[in-house]
């Protein structure tokens, strides 16, 4: 369950209790989203949303440890992961 | 689309694929615990992909195929009164209850809203003063999460027009009972990253230490999945049993602090009946008392009505990973996706439906559209 | 608050927007009511259009739409009236009907049964008229949105005579027949509408009127025009066409067939039965010498048992339509505004 | 109780249920507004009918009703869709579309100048697609039983090559090219709905197809079949024509077209693009010693500017559609049962 | 029809026009009191059975025409108000208000029903208990009886969501005050035969005597209209003036105590506001004090609204018998049937509309299809 | 004002106080119509009706009595009517 998709913070808009919200987008498309349990989320940060609501902060650096594991996998040496 | 297109790259899903292959040697049964999982991989077929020797089954994490029957009559009950406009996500509409479903309940005049958040229900609420707003919040702890801040919302704006009928389960303890079940095939568990994005994985630690069962957080992309997969094959085949986050980008160990304390403040954990399976203890989340005045259930009381479920579909059995929809009788035949006779026939991503929209090309013979029927 | 009802009766198969969306369920209302009810090999085909075979240098086209409440009256359908009403159309241009397409916009909520009714309807209608429905539509419009069904029936039909049928070739000194007594489909929707409701056996006069037309111009006879009575009844259906002939008609009162049940519903509700409408009547303009041979034709059919000439197109150019009365005085006949209304004085 | 507004704000002008009672009113609505803006000489004569001119000896017949809400979208509006919707189903049978019907539902309330902005677009996309509206019917339906404007067009129009264009001459090794990419329509019509809102620059990909259409045949290629995507997206299209010809079809996902607002829409509301509406796209079976040719005329189109080759007819006499996934597996496409609803998971 | 039919014999018809011809032999103006003769008259095109001496005039018992613009606005503004189901009779629907009319605004919205009889509004009531229904009770003493009916029904069943917006009016008092205006020249009454079905006729006899002026009770069939302008221009060609009964076989000198003792129950004589004519004393009916409750009037009591009336119209002259339509300048021009713009030009028994629809064929180069206008 | 028609009472229905409702028939179609203010009137006997209600019983000789004068003036004689 739980579709959770992936956006970019463009704008910070409102910030009152339980309701910061900022303008979120994704891909083509853009909506305003509540941003209130990722209060470290800043313009340039990318976040997964789900039903309205951003639930989590995408952090980069993890984010690229997969593709570093599967660059090294074409040399055949290093195919055990760490 | 950035954290999107990355994890859905040809190449890399082979090279994981075949790194999956290589170090399979024996036969291993996992389960993947939530209805996004499941989507992902019947959708793309990542089954395709995977050796004959694996073989995933499908968890309870679908909302919409666990929601009790009698929820699903009270809430078409509520619907059905005047007065009263009623929101629900999209795919709880075509949920059979006993009757009936909202999507038929619509058809014949309910004021039912299709919202995409539970903040939009709240938003109804205010703009329709005079009528009662009834949000049916259903899910797991992420969507638990959005109906909490709906909640806290409508209780800072003193709407009273504004009610929540929910049906909330949490995924841990549903895990451990299926590992509880002496029947239980199931040998290693790929967790819902989403879940956990809110949860925090702390709370499987004990598990796979009592059921010696290796539990691995994933993304809900193919590359995620397979990257799933590959850990947790890795641990069986090594013969290891731990708690691993394939999903490091969304989920920290502690989960998110906030949300946690958001669905604290509203909610208390339950007992709780899951559709198919049975009562599971400590499993549910109902309005504590600050926010009981909130409580569709209470505030529409009704009159019990017992609503035992139908013997024909198997459901449970499909949920606890102890058997697959084909091995349902009814499945593709008296039990299609536009006329669904349980639960996991509904949303796209249950069990049911999932394996009947996308795996209907191995049985080409049985094709429904041959199917003659009343309609 | 306690719910009342704790579950919702059972509802019947309605239709629900999934019926709209272009999947699954839209296919089976095609191929479990559409296909085997049409039953054609144009509908069977499946297409979003139909070829058709064509062997004439003219092609008659037209279009109704019909928003009928209640969709059951006394003596008819929106189906068949769907049908008739399309076939009348191009009946009224001299043509012989051929083809008819049918675009249905259904209301969600719908019971299956009653548009399986209207169908079956809508089929027996085709075959009595011998046009065939060949093409469709099918839309589903939300609850509130709708009223049940409407019906848009589009038609092509052939020319039967060379001689043309319009407005435009009527001449003074025609003679105009009336093909029955008038108002009956209007006073019976209004008799099972809400409200207005009265104890009576009439039916609606809602008929083809294709076979009629034929029988006329195949045996010869001279018609100059054709028009059908329908929404603004035959004083409306009259005065476009003084208009667009530029000729002015004199019309006799006591001429015009009416029942007595019409007269009475009149009476009580203010309304003026030359107003309101038709679904199964016609005017025919024809020239003095084909006089006898066009009523003793149509009298024979049974559309046209009734028919009576009820008046002429007048020497004087002016394009009006005078209404001779009972008492010798000379009446104007023009539009109304809007709808008739009931009147309490 | 006190009345908060003691006179009503004055009403725009607006439809009422005297426009569609055949009267004054409806007269008016005619000479004012269809009249002038149709403007051409069958309209002007106020038939319930045209007579055409007819050199063929087929006719492709069609119908649609159209029931969009919002009436105004962002690239178009249901005036353009009707007529282009209508010309694009002529076009898919390989017809030159020649005339159209337009037949209105409005809803009492519909202010005038609604109505007038879609009767300009309509007369307007006429120009463009050259066919002529040449005849029509307008109804008005009680406030609360329509939803603004429900317009039906049908249409009729002459083949242009001696060559059939339908399913069952789709044969093996034909190509399937795809007009541009998929899901604009539905998903610009979704970005306005209320509770959907989304901000995007996406506009509705509704557009004429008969021009495109004649460049190919006209070119001499060989189209065994063509299809527009509507209501039930690509996906539904494909599966439909796939049961039609009795064959199987091959798609790479890899080639389908998408641009990323519809991606970023559909994984946000959980929808599949596949399925998803479009108003101005088509597939077209070609064999492959014309695939080069095609693909060149049709890039040099205005709709088919982003046009691809996504699949190829199967050897294989399965009627079905695989498509192969950027992942190299292969997922069977179906209908899907009734609407695409959000999910949240 | 029985008791229709025979009074629209053209053998009889003819007979009595010859009669009348027969007796004329100085010019006579003749007032028809009601709408409804209006109606014969012009519909059945009576004036041109009628010697050039005779002039008829039409009189002011047309409720659609007299009901005050302020009385109309405030219809609107209740019928626009949500939750409520507004009852009109038909021909109210297109009075002008001062910005709108009943017609369009049912058609942004409003919840307005065509009701034959006032009972029906009772039963709409009824079967709508959580709507407020207001009847637009409008009417001379006949309508103004069948409204006491509703009245006393809705007390009976005790309901308490239906009140009724009245505007009643009595034909007595205004053919007082026409003959008491100085310019007035009518010089004969043919009073309406239903309303004096319910008051008699006892009432006009001082009316006879103090302005020495025959006034005549007529049925509405064209044959009772010719008798009664017989009895009328008799009584003026013999130079007497008293009250003669031509519609005998309904109407009775004492009239039908029943309605009476309905209408005094239910109703109290005040002041009352003619539109186009102003105020005439002791001529409208309002709910007495026991009735109170049901006045919408007070229930929906609307903030003071100066309603003034338009210059254009000249309904009043017209209604005084002083004006023909003919001489108002916005006659077929400005004002027309589907665009009025006065209440005379509104029911099609309203003087101004009857005119235009029925002698039109007189003046066709001013034919109003050749008008193009804006619409 | 006040459109008032004829008909015939054929049925009596109801008996209540204000509501003394009769089937009456007016040519070919027949309503229920509110008899409460012409107690006397029976089945068979002529009503005039006013938006649903009886206003009054119609009396059959009075009616007769203009065409008994419009016959005599057949008479050239009797052109006088008392
Ligand atoms: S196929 Fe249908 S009946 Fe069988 S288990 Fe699945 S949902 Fe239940
Ligand atoms: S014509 Fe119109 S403006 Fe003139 S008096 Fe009559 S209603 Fe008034
Ligand atoms: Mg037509
Ligand atoms: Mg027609
Ligand atoms: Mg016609
Ligand atoms: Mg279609
Ligand atoms: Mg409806
Ligand atoms: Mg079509
Ligand atoms: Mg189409
Ligand atoms: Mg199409
Ligand atoms: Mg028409
Ligand atoms: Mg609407």
């Amino acid at each position: 369950m739980c579709l959770g998709v992936p956006g970019v913070v463009e704008k910070i808009i409102g910030n009152s209790p339980l309701e910061r919200i900022g303008k979120v987008r994704f891909g083509g498309i853009a909506r305003e989203i509540n941003l209130s349990l990722v209060p470290d989320a800043q313009v340039g940060d990318y976040v997964i949303v789900h039903v309205g609501i951003a639930i989590s902060q995408i952090q980069k650096t993890e984010a690229e440890l997969v593709f570093h594991y599967l660059d090294a996998l074409k040399d055949p040496d290093s195919a055990e992961r760490s | 689309m950035k954290y999107v297109d990355e994890y859905r790259q040809s190449e890399y899903i082979q090279k994981i694929a075949t790194d999956i292959s290589k170090i399979t040697t024996k036969t291993w049964r996992l389960m993947e615990v939530c209805g996004g999982q499941t989507h992902a991989i019947v959708r793309n077929r990542i089954d395709q992909l995977l050796p004959d020797k694996l073989e995933l089954v499908h968890g309870p994490g679908c909302p919409v195929c666990v929601t009790p029957l009698e929820m699903v009559d009270r809430a078409i009950a509520i619907a059905a009164m005047p007065g009263v406009i009623f929101c629900s996500f999209g795919d709880m509409l075509r949920v059979p209850g006993t009757d009936s479903n909202l999507l038929e309940i619509k058809a014949t005049g309910a004021d039912i809203r299709i919202i995409y958040s539970p903040l939009q229900a709240v938003q109804i609420a205010e703009q329709n003063p005079t009528k009662e707003v009834i949000f049916f919040a259903v899910g797991f702890e992420t969507t638990a999460t959005a109906n909490a801040m709906a909640a806290a919302l409508a209780k800072k704006k003193e709407l009273n027009n504004f009610s929540m009928l929910v049906s909330q389960f949490l995924v841990t303890p549903a895990i451990e009972a299926i590992c509880s079940a002496p029947e239980s095939l199931v040998q290693g568990f790929l967790a819902a990253g989403h879940v956990c994005s809110v949860t925090g994985y702390e709370c499987y630690l004990p598990l796979t230490q009592k059921f010696r069962i290796p539990i691995v957080v994933t993304g809900f992309e193919p590359l995620d999945i397979l990257e799933g997969i590959l850990h947790c094959v890795t641990q069986l085949e090594q013969g290891t049993y731990h708690v691993a986050n394939q999903y490091v980008r969304a989920v920290k160990k502690a989960g998110n602090w906030h949300a946690q304390t958001l669905l604290k403040r509203v909610f208390s954990v339950s007992n709780q009946y899951w559709r198919g399976i049975g009562q599971i203890p400590q499993s549910g989340l109902v309005f504590n008392d600050e926010y009981a005045d909130l409580d569709a259930g209470t505030k529409f009381a009704l009159t019990a009505v017992s609503t035992p479920e139908q013997g024909l579909c198997i459901s449970g059995d499909i949920m606890l990973g102890q058997k697959k929809p084909y091995d349902c009788p009814h499945f593709g035949k008296k039990c299609r996706p536009e006329q669904p006779l349980g639960a996991p026939m509904v949303s796209s991503e249950g069990a049911c439906s999932a394996y009947y929209r996308y795996s209907q090309q191995e049985k080409f013979s049985e094709h429904p559209m041959s199917v003659t029927d009343k309609d | 608050m306690n719910i009342q009802c704790p579950l919702p009766i059972k509802t019947e198969e309605i239709i629900k927007l999934g019926h709209g969306s272009g999947g699954e369920m839209t296919q089976r209302l095609l191929t479990n009511y559409i296909q085997p009810i049409f039953n054609n090999s144009w509908v069977a085909q499946a297409d979003d259009s139909a070829t058709l075979p064509w062997a004439a240098d003219q092609l008659v086209f037209t279009t109704d739409s019909f928003v009928i409440s209640p969709l059951f009256f006394p003596g008819g359908n929106i189906g068949e009236l769907a049908v008739y009403g399309t076939v009348n159309d191009l009946a009224m241009a001299g043509a012989e009907p051929k083809f008819l397409s049918c675009s249905l916009i259904l209301e969600e909520g719908l019971p299956l049964k009653t548009l399986k009714r209207v169908l079956l309807s809508m089929a027996s209608a085709a075959k009595t008229t011998g046009v065939s429905l060949v093409t469709g539509d099918t839309k589903v419009v939300e609850r509130g949105k709708g009223d049940g069904i409407y019906i848009n029936t589009s038609g092509v039909g052939v020319l039967l005579s060379n001689q043309p049928t319009d407005a435009r070739q009527i001449q003074t000194g025609d003679l105009i027949l009336l093909s029955g007594d008038v108002g009956r489909h209007g006073i019976s929707v209004m008799a099972c509408r809400e409200g207005l409701e009265f104890e009576s056996s009439l039916t609606s006069d809602c008929a083809p009127l294709n076979g009629a037309v034929a029988k006329l111009l195949r045996a010869g006879v001279e018609i100059h025009c054709l028009r059908d009575l329908t929404r603004g009844g035959l004083a409306t259906a009259l005065v476009e066409l003084a208009e667009s002939s530029c000729r002015g008609f004199v019309l006799e009162e006591s001429s015009i067939p009416l029942s007595e049940t019409v007269r009475g519903a009149c009476e009580i509700l203010g309304l003026d039965p030359l107003y309101v409408a038709n679904e199964g009547r016609f005017v025919a303009f024809v020239p003095e010498r084909f006089s006898n041979l066009a009523i003793s034709i149509l009298r024979n059919t049974e559309v046209g048992a009734s028919c009576e000439y009820i008046g002429r197109v007048d020497g004087e150019a002016r394009p009006q339509v005078i209404l001779r009365n009972n008492l010798g005085c000379e009446c104007l006949l023009q539009r109304l505004p809007g709808e008739q209304l009931p009147r309490i004085c």
